[in-house]
């Protein structure tokens, strides 16, 4: 390939990756002060706190809720459940189980810190070797069965029902896909728990949890090995349990989790410090467990206009990519979102979508962009739109996107039939194989219409995190930059789930981590 | 005597009955399968059944494509389309009408209610903008707007109706799945009455799905489908109101 | 006690007997175009009828785009498939056993009638190259293969039968407009007959429309369809030649 | 635009014309020293000979079997037509039908050759006249009208019924046609007479006579003053009648005519003498006419593979550039055939079918490409068949060709529904407009793939071309070199109406054409 395919104006893009640094910068600091209900309930969940007690009330949530009641979870749930642990000589588990029924941890007495932070340390230990062994499970499969060639096929399935999921999933794969992911069951990122168990209802998608985890992770590599070649398996992360999931994620070998610093917050009405803070914790966890994440540029565009406002795009990019910075994440597992959304009845509009995709390319070199297909414009007429999903195969090829999130011929009617999707496949596996090596054959003109679309955005975006920078990114987000939609800052869903570290707050698998991946001294 | 007027599909003839069809059977692909995929058009009534494609797409199910020919007509005679009543008045002549016969704004509230997160679509009635280059609710001088974005819950929405006292509730909803919007549409709908609010106000509910019959069902004054533009609503919501009382 | 066994189409649960139509009605789009475009695939007997989109495609006419959920279930117990019966033996193997049996090649004569211009499907089912990394029976030892090409009167064809005196005659058949192919199959038989000359040979047609059902319906030995390779006529043809004469 | 998109070896370029050069100058001298049937008839043709016979012979073949049964065709009609109607003192009809009753030309007395001269160079004025005056009325209406971008949007209708076909073809032009082409009757091409009429009944089309030209013709004029954009007229001349239909085109104003000097040999097993002979005519007259010529190249990979015989159809289209150079075409109306045939599912078919794509547009830089959609691998899917003429459509405008027949995705199945042609309309519509100015954005990697490619395929049909130069045309066509169909030069259908003119031979319409055009002398 010859690369860069187009140039961008290296001063802007300094100026772009500086300004993001300093936008999350200053809501590193606050995240760094503050802890979440779900940030706790992933560290009971990652020292194997298991099941759930009456009407389906995961027991993590039970005694974060329980040791909140107390007044005491400004230290962390670590610190009282260790002491309450080593006091009892209860392992964890059952430690848990005694708070929810109500066990005064209060009245307890305290252990040395010493004895604290050794008893803390070699259960961290545990846990980050779990989860090391875990992804080195996975990296084993992974290189024995290789890596298919990009753009990955992207396919979604959304039953409802895990085992009719697993069906579906083995379809595609036998057609071609390279990943799959479960959607979650609408509204599942509002829940502020995790549900337990196989489920087999759901609405327009299936629930996240450990279990269905497990399940698609099994079914997929014994599917991975009949095809030979790996299957990368998603899941979906932002919402109210950003860290939960990134765990349970972790602990199933997922491979890739969508997972943005603001998607909740703008499309979710999530309160923004909850989610600021939640999306640290679970960054840290797929950086450590080489989960990619994805980011959701892409839905930007859909309430948005793709030309008009394809600059707040890659503002965003900017500001996930230095979030991801933060976390310790190499910028191999940063997927970062991008969309083929312009009307396709603009003249030239073609020109535009290759120019924002090779920008989206070239300003994260190193970056798995994640290419989300039409949806916005996509409408009954099904053969329309399988003439737009081809084309937006095409710009993917030529521009050497990463992870193709297949379109659908009836994402304006349904969610995809098998049939659907098995199409979905048939088109892709056309124009990849058919241009599979069109990159590194086309050459865009030298100060063309592409390549100074291109700078055009990039100027556009540095334009707009100056003033991001300026007012900070929370009063940015109450002026609607991001998407058309503004929040409030002490608005959205999860506040009440925010608290301030106090000192003697302890969360002793978050240190280790950011120890291990370098981001904290 | 009879008015009857019978048309069929076409394909390059009239009345040819020329129909494409695509579909997927839970067999491998095969004689078999095929043979029952043409056995599956017949009792469709389809004849002339030309099996063009049959391909294996995993797990044992095989997806086909289909022409065939069809014997039926439909009498179009006897069809009576229900619709929203109104006349299309200019943006000007509206806010001119409401001006004269209101001599205040006509507020209405909007929302997407239950957990359905789209918004575009209700932003597209009542925001300025409006949709393909027809201005939204807002930028008539005639109303005044409430949006309350989506994920509202059914019950949060009728106290904000207790409190602003609008004349018109505007509902949008565009996830169908397990019939969620009906679910939402009739719970709203009961609250309405519970609460002794429902004939004091104009209430219209759209999406994608939905259809002005089925709103008529659930007690919706109207029902607003696949491209509505905000006038249409306008002038609906106006002449509405103007037949519940058109003392004032 | 019964041994059916039904199936139904399929979208994304079973039985959920989705299917996707699309057609045109004359009529120009609107209300009433949308309505009697879903009375008519009530009548093919769908429900939960979608109309996906409805587009006005000049004189008059509308497109529509249709997904709807049928109740209909297909019985495949009683499905009996007929094909051509055959066992299927390697190239080397099928020439020994014609060198065996025969001790002479076996000769075939192969064109498309009619004014029939298509070629391609006879020369792939012919020519050494052959079909889909399939080889011909040009390739074959057991044959000796004369390919008179396409636009061949079938009067023409008897004239040559005469004077070669084949084994086995192919004849291809592409454009079934007005059923053209219908016509100059039932022209050929009848001629062969009338030259008393039926009895002795095998006589197969082949083309994307050709169904083995309709071929034996006009008195051929076999009709073979789309994705036929070499392989399969040749073994139809020798093991056929050897029912008809078993002592040879 | 950036010209030339791809670098050609400019001295292959050169010997590939000269070669195709050398070939055609030794047929034309065998074309020069005949005529035939066909050709006599296009005389009478044009000298206003009309209407029918017994049994709907055309009054024009019956004169030309009685004047041959005399003995009398190598002096050409012109001579005893034009002499017995000075002699009768009756106009050409008259006389013409008196032939055709058996009038004993041979017995009658002949005329002066100075007058005969003088008579038929009057009735010659006329004839070209008339013809000037309909392309001068049709260059009016497209002037007023002005010319839709390219590439032109072409349909094809062919239900059989010229009044049904009408009313399909209103309905493209709505949705954007800018060529509509009226799809013969199968095997009307082998048919030595043109039909007359307006005709109501074909198999896979539709017959061509001049009142079925007219009807057309009229009802796209009046559909072109609607929409506001030039709508063309396309009829095929290529067999038995060629010359014939060609007098009939420029009568009724069409613009375009599939006319190629080898399809109805290779195609239509007509005799290789009588189409060379009779292509010459034809294309005088379009020539004069100012009718685009549509040749045929695209039909060799229907039956040859598309990548290994692709320099076929390079030479080919040398051979009919240099055969329409003869006639005195000049290049904007030479419309040289191409296809996109390639097999879908060859790994960078693509970058194959943009080489050979630019290969055409470059090698004939002034003439405007017909290119033909993908029909050979179009399946029952009329899914992935969809796909395939959205990539077809991208690389036409991306290669910048001129004459798009629009794929359609029911063409392995029936000939198109109104419904099919409405979508192979909206796939052309979107690719067009949304991808309209990627020409002059993208360059081809010098060296690269698609340029090497380009260079192979004209080198390997310069070497076709040395071999074919060296056995001469016939002899080449005799084994087979193109389309890998063989034909003998003294097989095929039509042989016998080919005749060697005698010393007195004379055909005063040609002379004039040839003048005119300034081909001869
Ligand atoms: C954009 C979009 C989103 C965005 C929404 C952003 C936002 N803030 O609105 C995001 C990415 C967040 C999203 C999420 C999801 N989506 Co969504 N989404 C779409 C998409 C692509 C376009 C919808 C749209 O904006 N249309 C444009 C507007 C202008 O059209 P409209 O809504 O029909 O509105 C018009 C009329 O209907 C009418 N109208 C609408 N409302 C009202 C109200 C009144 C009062 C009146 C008078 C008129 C009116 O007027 C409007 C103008 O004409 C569609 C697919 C498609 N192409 O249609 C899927 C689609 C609607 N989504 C779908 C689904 C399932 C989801 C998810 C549930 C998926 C999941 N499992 O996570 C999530 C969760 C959302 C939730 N809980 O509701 C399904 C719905 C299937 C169904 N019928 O139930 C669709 C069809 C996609 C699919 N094939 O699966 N989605
Ligand atoms: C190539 C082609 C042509 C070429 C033919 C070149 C040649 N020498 O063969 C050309 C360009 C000349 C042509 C012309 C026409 N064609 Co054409 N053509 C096609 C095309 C694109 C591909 C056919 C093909 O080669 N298929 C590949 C071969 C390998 O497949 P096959 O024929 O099915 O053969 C297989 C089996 O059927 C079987 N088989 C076939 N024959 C036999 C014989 C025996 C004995 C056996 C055992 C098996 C067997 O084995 C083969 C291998 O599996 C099809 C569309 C399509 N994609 O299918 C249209 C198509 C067949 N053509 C069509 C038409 C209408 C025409 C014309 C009449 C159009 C016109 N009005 O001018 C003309 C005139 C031809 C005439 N008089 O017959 C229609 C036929 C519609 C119909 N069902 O009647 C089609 C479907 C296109 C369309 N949608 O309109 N055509
Ligand atoms: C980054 C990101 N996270 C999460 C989701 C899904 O969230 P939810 O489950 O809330 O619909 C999306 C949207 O598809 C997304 O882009
Ligand atoms: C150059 C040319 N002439 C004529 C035809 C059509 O000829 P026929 O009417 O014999 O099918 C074609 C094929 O489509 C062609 O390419």
């Amino acid at each position: 390939m010859n690369k860069p395919r187009i140039k961008l104006d290296s001063k802007l893009v300094q100026r772009a990756k500086d300004l993001a640094e300093k936008i999350t910068d200053d809501i590193q600091r606050i995240i760094d002060s503050h802890s979440t209900v779900s940030v706790e309930r992933t560290i009971l969940r990652l020292l194997g706190v298991e099941g759930v007690v009456n009407e389906g009330i995961p027991l993590v949530n039970a005694v974060v809720e329980k040791i909140k009641e107390k007044d005491l979870l400004q230290d962390g749930v670590c610190r009282h459940v260790v002491n309450a642990s080593t006091i009892l000589e209860e392992d964890i588990q059952r430690t848990c189980e005694a708070i929810a029924l109500d066990l005064d941890i209060a009245s307890l007495p305290v252990v040395s810190e010493e004895q604290l932070n050794q008893r803390m340390r070699s259960l961290t230990q545990g846990v980050l070797d779990k989860l090391k062994e875990k992804s080195d499970e996975r990296e084993e499969l992974f290189k024995t069965l290789g890596d298919p060639p990009t753009p990955y096929k992207y396919l979604i399935v959304a039953t409802g029902n895990i085992y009719e999921d697993v069906v579906q999933a083995r379809a595609a794969v036998a057609k071609g896909a390279d990943i799959i992911a479960v959607i979650r069951s609408t509204a599942q990122s509002l829940l502020d728990y995790v549900p337990q168990g196989a489920t087999t209802e759901g609405y327009g998608g299936t629930y996240a949890t450990q279990e269905n985890f497990r399940i698609m992770r099994q079914a997929l590599d014994e599917e991975a090995k009949k095809v030979n070649r790996y299957i990368r398996l998603v899941n979906y992360a932002s919402g109210l349990c950003m860290p939960e999931i990134a765990a349970l994620a972790a602990m199933e070998g997922l491979d890739i989790l969508l997972n943005d610093a603001m998607y909740g917050i703008l499309f979710r009405d999530i309160n923004m410090l909850r989610t600021f803070v939640d999306q640290y914790t679970s960054r840290l966890l797929c950086a450590y467990s080489g989960i990619t994440i994805n980011t959701g540029e892409d839905n930007y565009l859909t309430t948005s206009d793709a030309i008009e406002k394809a600059h707040t795009v890659t503002a965003s990019q900017l500001i996930n990519e230095q979030f991801a910075v933060k976390a310790g994440m190499p910028h191999h597992l940063m997927g970062l979102g991008h969309a083929f959304e312009i009307n396709p009845d603009i003249e030239d509009g073609l020109l535009y979508e290759i120019a924002h995709a090779l920008l989206a390319r070239e300003l994260f070199p190193s970056c798995p962009i994640k290419y989300m297909p039409p949806t916005r414009y996509m409408t009954g007429n099904i053969f329309k739109g399988y003439a737009m999903e081809t084309m937006f195969n095409f710009v993917s090829v030529l521009t050497g996107q990463t992870i193709q999130l297949l379109g659908i011929l009836t994402e304006a009617i349904h969610t995809p039939y098998l049939q659907d999707r098995y199409l979905a496949l048939a088109n892709a596996n056309y124009v990849f194989n058919n241009a599979r090596h069109i990159a590194s054959e086309v050459l865009f003109k030298d100060n063309g219409f592409i390549q100074k679309r291109a700078n055009e955005v990039l100027a556009e975006a540095v334009n707009m995190l100056e003033h991001v920078a300026e007012i900070g990114l929370m009063a940015a987000i109450e002026e609607g930059q991001f998407a058309d939609i503004a929040r409030s800052r002490s608005g959205g869903k999860g506040l009440d789930g925010v608290f301030k570290k106090s000192s003697s707050y302890v969360n002793p698998i978050q240190e280790e981590l950011e120890k291990r991946l370098g981001v904290k001294k | 005597m009879s008015n009857s007027r019978l048309i069929r599909t076409y394909g390059d003839q009239i009345n040819d009955g020329a129909v494409q069809l695509s579909f997927t059977l839970p067999l491998e692909s095969g004689a078999l399968a095929k043979e029952a995929a043409k056995r599956f058009c017949e009792k469709l009534g389809f004849h002339d059944v030309l099996i063009c494609t049959m391909e294996n797409i995993g797990e044992g199910f095989s997806f086909f494509v289909v022409y065939a020919k069809t014997p039926f007509s439909v009498d179009i005679s006897d069809i009576k389309v229900i619709t929203p009543k109104y006349k299309k008045l200019p943006r000007e002549e509206l806010d001119e009408l409401v001006k004269t016969r209101f001599r205040r704004k006509i507020v209405v509230i909007g929302a997407t209610i239950g957990t359905d997160a789209h918004t575009v679509g209700l932003d597209s009635i009542l925001n300025m903008k409006g949709f393909h280059g027809d201005y939204g609710l807002e930028r008539y001088q005639a109303f005044e707007v409430h949006n309350l974005g989506s994920q509202v819950a059914p019950i949060d929405l009728v106290k904000k109706i207790l409190q602003i006292k609008p004349d018109a509730v505007l509902v949008s909803q565009v996830v169908t799945q397990r019939n969620a919007h009906i679910k939402n549409l009739t719970e709203f709908m009961d609250l309405l009455h519970a609460e002794g609010i429902r004939e004091n106000i104009v209430v219209v509910v759209g999406g994608p799905r939905i259809t002005h019959e089925l709103a008529l069902e659930m007690g919706y004054d109207a029902g607003f489908g696949a491209g509505t533009v905000p006038s249409d609503v306008a002038n609906f919501i106006v002449q509405e109101l103007l037949k519940k009382s058109p003392t004032v």
